[in-house]
């Protein structure tokens, strides 16, 4: 275990990553938490000012304080990424492991449904799904997470058909552990790599989906603030006026590197590890 | 005579890989043997003889093509669920591999404490544990850690304490002395036979050390290209290698 | 090889193609069930008020048939490749659906090349010279462009190049029509104003295409036809051209058909800041309208043509590479 | 890689030597905001279709800016019978449709026909209530009967553009609205079209076979697409467009600084917008909607009325809490006026523009009623029941999302928690509004050139999605029936008043404000005017 903690605290992604992690939490968690101020306070006096010691960041079409939008935009951008990530890696892991450890003909049914899935035009569907009725988050949460989760499952499946040929899980099988047993003993543990890089870079790339959807009006709706929808108002700003554009690329290009890095070095390292086996 | 344990009646195993090719060849081909309570038998071959699929069929891990197994009497292809899980219980493979026969990330108490019949308390399960790791003449201390933190030596050992905690009728042991020097190996065959008395288990001893099968030989077997043939002595064997 | 057994699998695995479409069909069709009174609007315009519509409705009566029927109905219309009318401007949604094709599928294109001309040459510096100091300022630089979402670099660009600089155009997809001489002038204005467009989307794509293609081009350096190439003398041009290029071919085309999807609705975000009227924005149009018919159609052909283009692929991939085509017919046999 | 190199400047460069489009002598470019959806005039079109339309489509008779008046069009002159009850119209007789058939007075009556078609379901039907029938005498002589005597005649047989019979005869009803004539339309006006690029372009061209003397001067018309305002703006600056109507205010000041050649015209709108409160309790509506099914007569009374804004106390109050002037001079730059009851453009048209915000007075207001904030939550409540509502507006207007946002923070000050939702128009009109499922409304109406408040206030009306609040008062009924019976204008004009003045009482709604509509262009076109009914009626009469 040392040893492994060991090797990804070598990878200098995975250390670059943590340090742009701390940089995240700071930013999204705990400045949103401990700053005074609503961000959805207008001031509509001061409409579209430039950096001041007052708004570090500015402020907007309609006077608000651009950082403290930031901070609470990426504070619900990574709640939405980091719970559809969840959940698209726990549907990615039962298609994938119910594929890997199930006859061919299963296997066989399930991994085009899974191709199927890829050729699904996504973003069609979110203008489909999330175009019509009232928004909500879970709705937005669930959509995104059905149709993220194939990658997470094809890896599943061959970590699993790497598993079931182990020695160690056919010595299991005859000890006579239950289908449960075998799984959570067994499976899981050696899955775990697998899930988590795939966790961390599965949220970077909702990030940038759902600040993609936020963007063209489909996802989070105000009061409610996400990096997309700031950036939204972008395209209402005077042209020579770059502090929006310039602060929301900032703050996505943080979230979506820092979880990159990280998936990065730890999907490295897990390799490495099956290359020593 | 004890009774029959085993009775392997003219089992194929098709090799599934090469199905394409018009010739089918086969992994195991009629192989026929019989194995009663308390006895031992030895296969010699060489690698890629068919041993593995042949534990592999024993076990009933991978299909067989054609061919039945009796386990007491009984056809193990007829087997409800718990009879299955109960007749693998009985019979433990030690894998020649035993580098890959532990869960990495387990600890050496956790990839042995799960084999134990559930009937059993924590405490007892662990007082059993103690007994076995002793029996095989390690520290109770290697319990507690990793495999990759262990020598091949006492991994090989773990993986035998392994088969042990089923308190099973038979063990295969696929070329348990690979890995030791002469010292090691007459250890190790000690504990063999102290097991055999103490637990009444049969072996199935699969090899290409000849000198050691006299060991475990109430009949020899030589299995080669997938056919099996049985042998008067291990001398035999030498002569059918001359051929 | 088994020439009769190859037309098997390859007949078998169309047959799956067939039925995964039909599947996909059947789920879009759960999907459009989720909207709101999605059966009740046929070819009425939605700018009627409600009361209009229902008078409409009763008039031209409404489809009240079990959900069977109606799916049924539905797959019938598909395949007949009837998708209704819009119920903005009453015009075919087929008509209206692929006349956008051509503008995203020629974005899309030229976004792709930018990937590969950005992300092969870079993936080769990097791949020849890992871990130097090069490699970290690419590789960091692709990492950037991966992190920053097309429709930002689209932004900037925009508000960059297009409102500060005001040498490119910021919509549209050609000039005026009527004052071109020829059909070329025509191509070369589609060429100028989709230049920031398949950009800023060509950078993304680059990041992408870097990633993928430095792995490959290291296991393919890695190899002994290469070593034994370098052995021989031969020139980096040369290998290059002769050697590593030939052997990406099929990575290259594997890479292509995980990226058909992006084909068509990956271009969306870009479609809606730049005005390209391609398929992107006329769904986004359709939605804001509520334009029913227009946003299936648009899904429904999307779906078809990425199904069917991967199975192009699929086949191509076989074409090149004998190995899938013994692993495919093994699949074919084991089912 | 080499050979790519050394391409790669060439391509630019053919690249850059595209010269960007100059403006061009004879042709107008004018910016849209929204491609039009169609051009066929039977079915309801947006106001940027409907402007595009008015130049390929004749009506017979013009209407003038009084929106009283008329002026020859189609018709050369016009004659009342002596019991004032038909109207004879005499056509032009050198009226060519744009396919050069000449159109005579049958086409007049095929038109008349489409639009009172039950199947077509044309949303102007109610204009044609009154017309009994239409007669054509000869090839340029229609005479329209009508029913009753009104203010209105002339406006109702008007209405609605002349459409080709020897085209449209052959398409069936049913089939009209799927048939290419909305792409392809063949009419009368002074302009044909030519090209139809989609999302891109819309070409015009001048019709030579135009019935007026005065044939327009510009010979040919594009419309170019432009979905961004900020890019309208760009392009209007660099010279690719000649004139632009919906140029976001944030913009203006900069246009006038910067460029001494364009000119900026302010010009009165059509359109307002509003809070309609729900006035009733949707549970109880509901289940007596379901229970009485035949006649909305009968449960009107019966319906409970909203634990909130069946107060009328409690709507004064939510109306001084809204800032309107912040909303007017922030959102519009001023370029929008507070109106405190409902918006019409025919006869008082003088506003009562005054900001009548007092928020301390709104406060006061909610304690009177027993809404204070007892459990010290920020939020007032009442009998355990907090002050939370919810309110509603369309998706795709960034001004009403903007107005959103600054109610969320005003109606915070005083502890009252909205909830805004945005969802598209159409699940609001067939599900919300039906089901009164809202607490409030942020929308907007088009004023009617004709001021008729049946269909959102009368209690006829009480189950159409337009009546929106649930408003229920005998009185105003009464009042409203006496205005339509107004015999003639200053009798109509009298009523009017009456009518708004209970209104603005009541407050079903919370009238915000009316925009002014914007247009820029370049001053190299002379003759400019725009007008209420349309920013390019008088097209035909500019000059370059």
């Amino acid at each position: 275990m040392k040893q492994i903690i060991n090797e990804i605290w070598q990878n200098r992604n995975f250390k670059l990553g943590l340090i742009l992690l701390l940089l995240v939490i700071i930013f999204s968690a705990i400045l949103p938490n401990i700053l005074p101020g609503d961000p959805n306070f207008q001031n509509m006096e001061k409409c579209y000012t430039k950096p001041t010691s007052q708004h570090i960041c500015g402020t907007d079409n309609l006077g608000r304080d651009i950082f403290l939008r930031l901070i609470h935009g990426s504070g619900l951008s990574l709640k939405i990424s980091l719970t559809t990530s969840l959940f698209s890696v726990l549907i990615g892991l039962t298609i994938g492991f119910i594929s890997g450890s199930s006859p061919k003909s299963i296997d066989y049914i399930l991994m085009r449904m899974t191709d199927l899935f890829f050729g699904f035009p996504k973003y069609f569907l979110f203008i489909l799904v999330l175009g019509f009725g009232e928004f909500s988050l879970l709705k937005l949460i669930i959509v995104l997470s059905i149709f993220s989760w194939m990658e997470t499952a094809k890896m599943v499946r061959s970590e699993t058909h790497y598993i079931n040929s182990s020695l160690f899980v056919k010595s299991a099988i005859c000890q006579g552990l239950s289908k449960s047993n075998l799984f959570f003993i067994h499976y899981l543990p050696n899955l775990a790599g697998i899930l988590i890089s795939s966790y961390t870079l599965q949220v970077s790339t909702i990030i940038l989906v759902e600040s993609g959807i936020s963007f063209i009006g489909l996802g989070v709706q105000s009061p409610n603030i996400s990096l997309g929808t700031i950036l939204n108002q972008a395209r209402y700003f005077p042209y020579d006026n770059y502090t929006l554009i310039i602060f929301s690329g900032l703050f996505i290009l943080l979230n979506v590197s820092t979880f990159h890095f990280l998936g990065d070095g730890l999907k490295a390292t897990t390799n490495k590890e099956k290359f020593q086996k | 005579m004890n009774n029959l344990l085993l009775n392997v009646a003219n089992i194929s195993l098709v090799n599934r890989n090469q199905i394409l090719k018009s010739n089918q060849s086969f992994a195991l081909k009629d192989i026929s043997f019989s194995l009663a309570e308390n006895n031992s038998i030895s296969l010699i071959g060489d690698s890629a003889s068919g041993k593995t699929s042949l534990i592999m069929a024993l076990l009933k891990l991978k299909p067989i093509s054609s061919g039945k197994i009796f386990y007491k009497g009984k056809d193990i292809n007829l087997f409800s669920k718990t009879e299955l899980v109960q007749y693998r219980r009985n019979i433990q493979p030690v894998f020649q591999n035993y580098e890959e026969s532990l869960n990495p990330l387990l600890t050496i108490q956790n990839n042995l404490y799960y084999g134990f019949s559930n009937r059993l308390t924590k405490k007892e399960k662990l007082l059993k544990l103690n007994n076995l790791v002793n029996l095989m003449g390690l520290n109770n201390n290697i319990l507690s850690k990793l495999p990759f933190q262990l020598s091949g030596g006492e991994k090989q050992r773990i993986t035998i304490i392994r088969a042990l905690v089923t308190e099973p009728e038979m063990i295969i042991l696929d070329e348990p002395f690979s890995s030791l020097d002469v010292i090691n190996q007459e250890k190790l065959l000690a504990v063999f036979q102290q097991i055999k008395s103490e637990f009444k288990v049969s072996y199935i001893f699969i090899t290409h050390k000849i000198p050691l099968i006299k060991y475990f030989s109430d009949s020899i077997f030589s299995i080669n290209k997938g056919k099996m043939q049985k042998l008067e002595n291990y001398r035999a064997y030498e002569n059918l290698k001359n051929d | 090889m088994n020439y009769k057994k190859f037309i098997y699998s390859v007949l078998f695995k169309l047959f799956t193609i067939f039925l995964l479409i039909l599947l996909g069909l059947i789920l879009l069709f759960i999907l459009i069930k989720t909207i709101p009174g999605s059966s009740d609007i046929k070819y009425i315009s939605t700018a009627f008020s409600l009361e209009r519509q229902q008078e409409l409705q009763n008039i031209y009566g409404s489809d009240n048939s079990p959900i069977l029927v109606q799916l049924f109905k539905w797959m019938k219309n598909t395949v007949n490749f009837d998708f209704g009318h819009s119920t903005q401007s009453g015009l075919p949604v087929k008509q209206i659906i692929l006349s956008s094709f051509l503008p995203t599928i020629l974005l899309s294109f030229l976004a792709v090349t930018w990937g590969l001309l950005i992300g092969f040459p870079f993936a080769l510096v990097s791949a020849t010279n890992p871990g130097s100091k090069r490699d970290k300022f690419i590789t960091l630089l692709m990492v950037l462009s991966y992190s920053l979402p097309a429709y930002w670099i689209g932004l900037f660009f925009l508000q960059f190049f297009s409102y500060k600089l005001n040498i490119f155009p910021s919509s549209q997809l050609f000039d005026i029509p009527g004052i071109y001489p020829s059909l070329f002038s025509k191509f070369t204005s589609v060429l100028y104003h989709l230049f920031l467009p398949s950009l800023a989307l060509g950078l993304s794509f680059a990041a992408y295409f870097y990633k993928y293609l430095k792995t490959k081009l290291i296991d393919i350096l890695d190899s002994e036809y290469i070593l034994a190439a370098k052995a021989r003398g031969l020139s980096a041009k040369t290998i290059i051209l002769s050697h590593i290029i030939p052997n990406l071919i099929l990575p290259v085309l594997s890479l292509f058909s995980t990226i058909t999807p992006l084909f068509f609705s990956g271009a969306v975000t870009i479609e809606y800041i730049f005005s390209i009227p391609g398929i992107g924005r006329t769904m986004i149009n359709a939605a804001v309208a509520r334009d029913i018919p227009l946003i299936i159609g648009g899904a429904t052909i999307s779906f078809i043509a990425i199904m069917l283009i991967n199975t192009f692929y699929d086949i191509l991939l076989v074409i090149f590479n004998p190995k899938i085509k013994t692993e495919w017919i093994n699949e074919t046999n084991n089912k | 890689m080499l050979m790519i190199k050394k391409l790669f400047p060439l391509i630019f460069l053919v690249l850059i030597s595209c010269s960007k489009p100059t403006l061009e002598k004879d042709i107008i470019t004018i910016g849209l905001g929204y491609e039009p959806e169609s051009l066929l005039p039977l079915f309801p079109l947006s106001a940027t279709a409907s402007n595009v339309k008015s130049l390929i489509f004749n009506n017979l008779l013009k209407m003038n800016e009084d929106l009283v008046t008329f002026s020859p069009e189609l018709a050369k002159s016009y004659t009342f019978s002596d019991d004032s009850l038909k109207i004879t119209f005499i056509l032009n007789s050198n009226i060519y449709w744009h396919d050069d058939e000449k159109l005579t007075s049958n086409d007049v009556v095929f038109s008349h026909n489409l639009y009172t078609n039950k199947l077509v379901g044309w949303d102007g039907l109610s204009y044609k209530q009154n017309i009994i029938d239409v007669i054509a005498i000869d090839d340029t002589t229609v005479v329209y009967i009508f029913d009753n005597k009104t203010p209105f005649m002339v406006m109702d047989a008007v209405e609605g553009v002349i459409l080709p019979k020897h085209i449209l005869s052959k398409v069936e009803v049913e089939g009209l609205f799927q048939s290419d004539f909305g792409h392809n339309p063949i009419g009368s006006g002074p302009y044909k079209l030519t090209h139809w690029e989609n999302q891109q372009y819309i070409q015009l061209e001048k019709h030579e076979k135009y019935f007026n003397e005065n044939k327009p001067s510009i010979s040919k018309i594009i419309f170019k697409i432009i979905n961004e305002p900020v890019m309208m703006v760009q392009q209007i600056m660099n010279r690719e467009i000649d004139m632009a109507s919906n140029i976001p205010v944030i913009y203006l000041d900069k246009i006038s600084q910067e460029d001494s050649n364009l000119e900026i015209v302010n010009y009165t709108g059509k359109d307002y917008d509003f809070i309609g409160w729900n006035m009733i309790d949707r549970v109880s509506f509901n289940q007596l909607k379901d229970s009485i099914k035949a006649n909305p007569q009968t449960f009107i009374p019966l319906v409970e009325p909203h634990f909130l804004f069946g107060n009328k106390r409690i709507r004064e109050a939510m109306s001084l809490a809204i800032n309107k002037k912040l909303i007017t001079e922030k959102l519009f730059s001023g370029n929008a006026d507070p109106i405190n009851k409902p918006y019409v453009l025919f006869g008082t048209k003088q506003l009562n523009t005054s900001n009548q915000y007092d928020i301390s007075k709104a406060k006061e207001i909610l304690t009177e009623e027993g809404w204070i904030d007892s459990d010290g939550n920020g939020i007032l409540d009442k009998n355990g029941k907090e002050f939370k509502f919810t309110i509603y507006t369309n998706s795709g207007n960034i001004i009403r999302e903007q107005i959103l946002d600054i109610l969320v923070e005003e109606y915070g000050k005083i502890g009252i928690k909205m909830i805004p939702q945005k969802v598209e128009p159409n699940y609001l009109v067939s599900d919300i509004v039906p089901n009164k499922k809202f607490d409030a409304l942020l929308l907007g109406w088009n004023a009617g050139i004709k001021p008729d408040f049946t269909p959102l206030f009368h209690r006829s009306q009480y189950l159409h999605p337009f009546h929106l609040t649930g408003f229920y008062s005998p009185e105003f009924d009464d009042m409203n029936n006496k205005l339509l019976q107004s015999k003639n204008i200053t009798d109509f004009n009298y009523n009017l008043d009456i009518v708004l003045d209970e209104l603005s009482q009541n407050r079903p709604y919370t009238w915000l404000y009316t925009k002014n509509n914007i247009l820029v262009y370049n001053k190299r076109i002379k003759n400019v005017e725009p007008s209420i009914i349309s920013p390019y009626r008088y097209l035909e009469y500019f000059e370059l």
